[in-house]
């Protein structure tokens, strides 16, 4: 594999080469084992590949290669109308359509000054809430089956998050492409009896919660192999962008509930879960106890729903002023930004999704690096990626 | 009553010694073949549905009653399958690998006592041999992972070799302290020493119940840390979870058998669980009284020896009992890393599985009078020494940690 | 509507400080030719003002040279519409927030007025993390990054020629056969699979 | 660490209790969740959607289909999975039906779009998920009439929607009919004035009564050619002035504001693509000529 890249209009870019060296070890000439994990890897979540090389399992150096999902979203979403967007939206990070929805919404509402009506947000945050309970739950079943856990706390994951799913199917029609939000509101109005279906499924949450931490919090095996594996520090955490629960792991206190209070998040008391150390055991616990967090804000939205319209006055084909925006939400995975530049016309003349999975794979290099293989896996596990997302 | 029937057979042809001895061989493996062939389709069914239970599914259920034909279906699935044998590979050796897992996994029953006479191949220094044979699995194993010429497989080939020897020391060692107390190799005497003799033979019906299980080696404290070393040792020996880095799908694909399709899989397949089988049954003989059980006098028969439940039923028995054990813990447990694996058989099980011998000996030699206070403090011991041993090991121990809050 | 309660950044110490640098109209971004880029950033990261420490989003945007109108107030004081020359160029899009003070949000737009050859500054040095953003930038623009450390193909393959992303890009003629109801994409396809390669088998 | 491995015990007691739990009733509930599919029914919610259907009313498939080929789905489709060629009469004329309707399955999305889009609530989406074909593509093309499917049908999949759509047809149809009545007698009290204005026009500029956007329902009769052509002029200039307010009037609201909505859209639309179907030709007339057809319809 060549490490150069192709030449493009312009000079040639400057890259040093990291080449393949031979290394001597008491005598012996040895090469390094250069493994191509993936795309059709059982761990990579996806599509995605790390060229690896090994120096015995030790990993020496860690190329992420993706690209195999890419569509070109955002030039599709340049073709069509702003409304015609939403659905794709759905297929960015496809466990969480309903927080991809309202990042795009949240955008559109920006450019044409939309209000939303409070019932309609009030909906907003249970149904992102509800989407990071499913993304946090299915992340940590994920990442112990990395572990090699053969899948039961997956399994116990998928149970919980089929409840969950049933309840976004009920309202939006569809289990994973929901499609439910629309600028200026939601698309219908949650059906006669969901909410009381919810406060169920949100009451038995934290019971699953605390058997799934019996099994794995204190099991000596995840723990060492979790703790002091992958360590991230804030310093490098913020320089490369790194934005959501792994933000917060390393200890770095940004939560965009509480900087941007988009919506009406500031009503909601909530604590954002810390961690100190950074390694994979810290991302692994923040989620935890964010969804933990998060039930209290589902259980507070459901109490003080109010009664009202679910739509403001939005139009459903619109030509925003000229002008552009940048509208961000904390999506499960991290900061989610729609950014949008309109040139008069009902079709965005530039649409761009920031995804929290791409930038937040930056580091994962200087993560791995000296770490044995299945830490590699452990700690791409950790880091949560979706690869509808990463592509576009 | 096959041993008799195959007594009957050699006396009918005593006339010529060869022949009838080579009649006798095939009586005795050909139903060896076929009960454990059995085993092994019972145990994958068992495996899925246990394993699906745990995980809150329902596991196979369309083949037959309880999905009990399964297996069978995934045999023929996996005779029909296309051999698929990578251009690039040593033949000859991908062929053969599969061969010798299953050849050197069915050679180690022929020690394995299943019952009183069920010694396929009865020889006084059964254990060494036993030890001697496993050690080809890993050699297979080794040649499967290099032969197929895939990164992943030689990986898997390699954590495969580092494993299985290092775990066969603490193996061995927790079977020597039995062999130091026993006094012999041969594993029918090895089970005839964990019956309590007098208790077993008395008219006391209570006493002959328990003297099938109060001299089982597990009870004592060397055997109850032997066992426990043992029980390890094979967990890592037979690549079981969370000892199955050589195959660990999450990193290395399938290691050594990533290449391997069809019929040949399905021999790995089987020459594992046949290993499994096998190195349980050495852990019944050594530490839970191999055939023996609790038993009661048959109503027919006035002879001591005679019992209700006949011991190959016990053995089978216990073997699923522990097969079951495996199944759960592998649906529990995370694996470990290969570092961390080799640590801790370095560390800790080789240590623990030395100062055991020198309890045992200790209890042999020195404490032959006060045994029950010598058990207690040997237990003690043991305990404090693995403890000791884990957190020499562990200089930052993981812990469960305390998380602060941000407003 | 959506409030955002991170401090509004006040431009004008970094304007002082670098007189070039423009503001544009209607989205107050911060307009910066590419061999100033890196100091601006700099500044911006350090300076007590703006401790604009994270940087969340990059992006590029082609502009295709244009002609826009404007509605402007001649001397006579009529207003009348002109017709302005854009020329073609592309952007650079930079969005800064500040972790550690909370504040947000600063555009900064890089602008390459070569569009056939377009040569910008990589951030990579200050921000890692441009690194995969730019490289996503060169891998659908065409944007050349001086000073990135790593610029490869990012989410196209490497053997890909064209960049996706901008405005003038024809997608290539490579449709394979396959029943749809959109007429002119099945002549296409029609005429492609005499051809062999890039046909399909029907 | 209490005790040797204790993490890794109480974990094993958990699978324990969840492998113990399966076989008794209250766990089969909790967690047993398998739904043994084909023998277990389907669990199809309110708002299930998976692909569209065209409705019709009564008894005959073809007379009783609502879509009037308006191709406003097809504009607005995101995967642009849907194609519509418009029926003609013997006389070249355009019939308000579709004479092709084609939903590629295989690519549509299920989003809802269409649906939402459709100002006559002829698409609706089905909650049918069984569709596995033999034919990779063949099968998964379906055309108008695979896709027509009673209104009964959808009362039964989906019934609080349906009933929802109901009245608001039937509301809107009674709005259409009030209004057409007081359009007929302006018409009758303009007709001596327009005559007379025509000619005007024809030089100049329209009469200020014209220019007001009239919205044609859609059960209408075909207006009259002079009529046709009157408006057509009047919406040409209608439109650049609708085009001027960035944010268009909002959508749920009476139906006379839906229809204009559709009106500029569809006109605009219209001019931006060049895709329009060519049977427009026919008429021989420009970009106002076509979008009027596109009215004529609407």
């Amino acid at each position: 594999m060549t490490m150069e890249s192709s030449v493009v209009a312009g000079s040639e870019p400057t890259v040093e080469p990291r080449g393949f060296e031979l290394i001597e070890r008491e005598g012996l000439e040895t090469n390094l084992l250069e493994v191509s994990m993936g795309p059709h890897h059982p761990s990579t979540h996806g599509v995605f590949r790390m060229d690896v090389k090994l120096d015995g399992e030790t990993v020496t150096e860690l190329r992420p290669v993706f690209g195999y999902l890419h569509r070109n979203h955002e030039k599709l979403a340049e073709d069509m109308g702003y409304l015609g967007s939403m659905p794709f939206t759905d297929r960015l990070d496809y466990f969480c359509s309903m927080t991809n929805n309202w990042a795009y919404a949240l955008a559109g509402e920006k450019m044409i000054d939309l209000e939303v009506p409070e019932r309609a947000e009030y909906v907003r945050v249970i149904m992102a809430e509800l989407t990071r309970l499913v993304n946090h739950i299915m992340l940590v079943g994920f990442f112990v089956n990395d572990l090699g856990a053969l899948g039961t706390p997956l399994l116990y994951a998928l149970r919980e998050r089929e409840k969950i799913l049933d309840l976004f199917e009920w309202a939006s029609g569809a289990r994973m492409m929901c499609n439910y939000m629309r600028f200026g509101g939601l698309r219908n109005d949650l059906p006669e009896g969901w909410l009381t279906k919810c406060r169920e499924v949100v009451d038995a949450f934290p019971y699953f919660l605390d058997e799934y931490e019996k099994l794995l919090v204190e099991n000596e095996i995840i723990l060492v192999r979790t703790q002091n594996v992958g360590v991230l520090k804030p310093e490098l955490a913020i320089n490369a962008g790194i934005t959501g629960p792994m933000l917060r792991a390393s200890g770095v206190n940004y939560d965009l509930r509480k900087v941007d209070a988009y919506g009406v998040y500031d009503r909601f008391p909530f604590r954002v879960p810390m961690g100190e150390v950074g390694d994979c055991y810290d991302r692994f616990m923040v989620r935890i106890l964010e969804m933990r967090e998060s039930i209290k804000i589902l259980r507070q939205a459901m109490d003080e729903l109010p009664e009202g319209p679910i739509m403001g006055e939005a139009p459903r084909v619109f030509k925003p002023p000229a002008g552009e925006i940048y509208g961000r939400i904390e999506g499960p995975k991290g900061e989610l930004g729609f950014y949008l530049v309109s040139d008069g016309t009902a079709k965005p003349y530039r649409y761009r999704v920031r995804p929290p999975s791409l930038v937040n794979l930056t580091v994962l290099e200087d993560l791995c690096l000296g770490h044995k293989v299945a830490d590699a896996v452990v700690i791409l596990g950790s880091v949560d990626i979706v690869l509808g997302e990463v592509d576009r | 009553m096959l041993v008799q029937f195959a007594n009957w057979v050699q006396g009918e042809l005593a006339c010529s010694p060869a022949l009838a001895k080579i009649v006798g061989i095939l009586l005795a493996a050909v139903p060896l073949a076929t009960v454990f062939a059995l085993c092994f389709a019972f145990t994958t069914w068992l495996e899925r549905k246990g394993l699906a239970r745990i995980q809150n599914r329902i596991g196979p259920n369309r083949v037959g009653p309880f999905g009990l034909f399964q297996p069978i279906a995934d045999g023929i699935k996996m005779i029909t399958k296309e051999d698929i044998v990578p251009r690039s590979s040593d033949h000859f050796f991908h062929l053969i690998a599969p061969l010798l897992v299953l050849v050197s996994s069915m050679a180690c029953l022929a020690f394995i006592p299943f019952g009183l006479g069920m010694t396929m191949s009865p020889i006084d220094t059964a254990v060494v041999f036993f030890f001697a044979i496993l050690g080809m699995n890993t050699l297979a194993v080794f040649l499967a992972g290099w032969a197929s010429r895939n990164k992943y497989s030689l990986l898997g080939g390699m954590r495969a070799v580092a494993q299985m020897v290092s775990y066969e020391i603490p193996l061995v060692l927790s079977a020597v302290t039995v062999v130091m107390m026993v006094g012999s190799l041969d594993t029918r005497e090895i089970v005839g020493a964990q019956v309590v003799e007098g208790w077993a033979t008395s008219e006391n019906s209570g006493l002959r119940f328990l003297g099938q299980i109060a001299g089982w080696h597990v009870f004592t404290p060397w055997g109850f840390a032997g066992f426990i070393i043992f029980f390890i040792a094979a967990l890592a020996e037979t690549n079981r979870s969370p000892f199955d880095l050589p195959e660990a799908e999450s990193e290395i694909i399938a290691g050594y058998v990533t290449e391997y399709s069809g019929f040949k899989f399905a021999l790995f397949f089987l020459g594992e669980y046949i290993g499994a089988f096998a190195v349980l049954g050495l852990a019944i003989t050594l530490f839970l009284g191999g055939w023996n059980g609790p038993n009661f006098q048959p109503w027919w028969s006035s002879d001591p020896h005679a019992l209700l439940i006949p011991g190959f039923v016990w053995f089978f028995f216990k073997m699923f009992v522990l097969m079951a054990v495996l199944i759960w813990i592998r649906g529990t447990l995370p694996r470990l890393r290969v570092d961390q694996l080799m640590s801790f058989a370095w560390k800790f099980l080789l240590p623990l599985a030395l100062v055991n011998v020198f309890v045992a000996g200790f209890l042999f030699h020195v404490a032959k009078e006060d045994r029950v206070w010598a058990s207690v403090a040997a237990f003690v011991f043991l305990y404090l020494v693995a403890k000791g041993l884990s957190r020499m090991n562990q200089s930052d121990a993981p812990a469960p940690r305390k998380y602060h809050f941000a407003e | 509507m959506p409030v955002s309660d991170e401090t509004p950044v006040d431009l004008a110490p970094v304007l002082e400080s670098f007189p070039s640098l423009e503001v544009e109209k209607g989205t107050g971004a911060l307009i910066t030719q590419p061999a100033l880029v890196l100091e601006v950033v700099q500044f911006l990261r350090d300076d007590p003002r703006y401790r604009l420490d994270y940087l969340s989003n990059v992006t590029g945007i082609d502009y295709l040279a244009t002609v826009r109108k404007e509605k402007r107030v001649n001397e006579e004081g009529k207003t009348e519409i002109v017709k302005i020359d854009e020329p073609p160029r592309m952007d650079v899009v930079y969005h800064f927030y500040s972790m550690s003070e909370k504040r947000g949000l600063v555009t900064l737009k890089q602008r390459i007025t070569d569009r056939d050859r377009p040569v910008a500054t990589s951030l990579m040095p200050l921000f890692r993390s441009a690194e995969f953003q730019e490289r996503e930038v060169y891998d659908l623009f065409g944007i050349d990054f001086q000073g990135h450390l790593d610029l490869r193909r990012l989410l196209m393959w490497e053997e890909f020629e064209d960049f996706p992303m901008r405005r003038d890009y024809v997608e290539p003629d490579d449709y394979e056969y396959e029943p749809t109801p959109h007429g002119e994409v099945l002549e296409k396809a029609k005429t492609h699979a005499g051809l062999g390669e890039g046909g399909s088998e029907e | 660490m209490d005790l040797l491995g204790s993490g890794i015990f109480k974990g094993m007691a958990v699978t324990l209790k969840n492998f113990a739990m399966t076989y008794f009733d209250r766990g089969r509930k909790e967690r047993l969740p398998t739904v043994q599919y084909p023998e277990a029914g389907d669990t199809v919610t309110l708002f299930t959607r998976n692909f569209p259907f065209l409705i019709y009313d009564g008894e005959e498939e073809v007379d009783g289909m609502r879509c009037v080929a308006c191709q406003i789905c097809e504009r607005e489709c995101p995967p642009a999975c849907i194609y519509i060629v418009k029926e003609k009469d013997e006389n070249g004329k355009f019939v308000k039906r579709p004479k092709v309707f084609d939903i590629d399955v295989s690519v549509c999305m299920g989003c809802q779009i269409c649906v939402e889009v459709c100002p006559f609530d002829a698409i609706v989406m089905d909650s049918e998920f069984e569709y596995s074909k033999e034919d990779r593509f063949g099968d998964l093309l379906f055309n108008r009439d695979e896709l027509l499917k009673s209104n009964d049908y959808y009362h039964k999949i989906h019934p609080e929607e349906a009933q929802a759509r109901d009245a608001n047809l039937a509301a809107k149809k009674a709005a259409d009919e009030a209004k057409k009545k007081a359009r007929e007698e302006k018409a009758a009290a303009a007709a001596a004035a327009k005559a007379a204005a025509e000619k005007e026009a024809s030089e100049k500029k329209d009469s200020p009564e014209a220019s007001e956007p009239v919205a044609e329902e859609p059960k209408a009769e075909p207006a009259a050619p002079s009529e046709n052509h009157a408006k057509a002029e009047s919406e040409a200039k209608e439109k650049p002035a609708a085009e001027e307010t960035p944010v268009e009037e909002p959508a749920a609201a009476t139906d006379e504001t839906e229809d204009a909505k559709e009106e500029s859209s569809g006109g605009s639309e219209g001019k931006e693509t060049s895709e329009e179907p060519e049977e427009t030709a026919g008429s021989g007339e420009d970009d106002e000529k076509k979008a009027e057809e596109g009215e004529g319809v609407s």
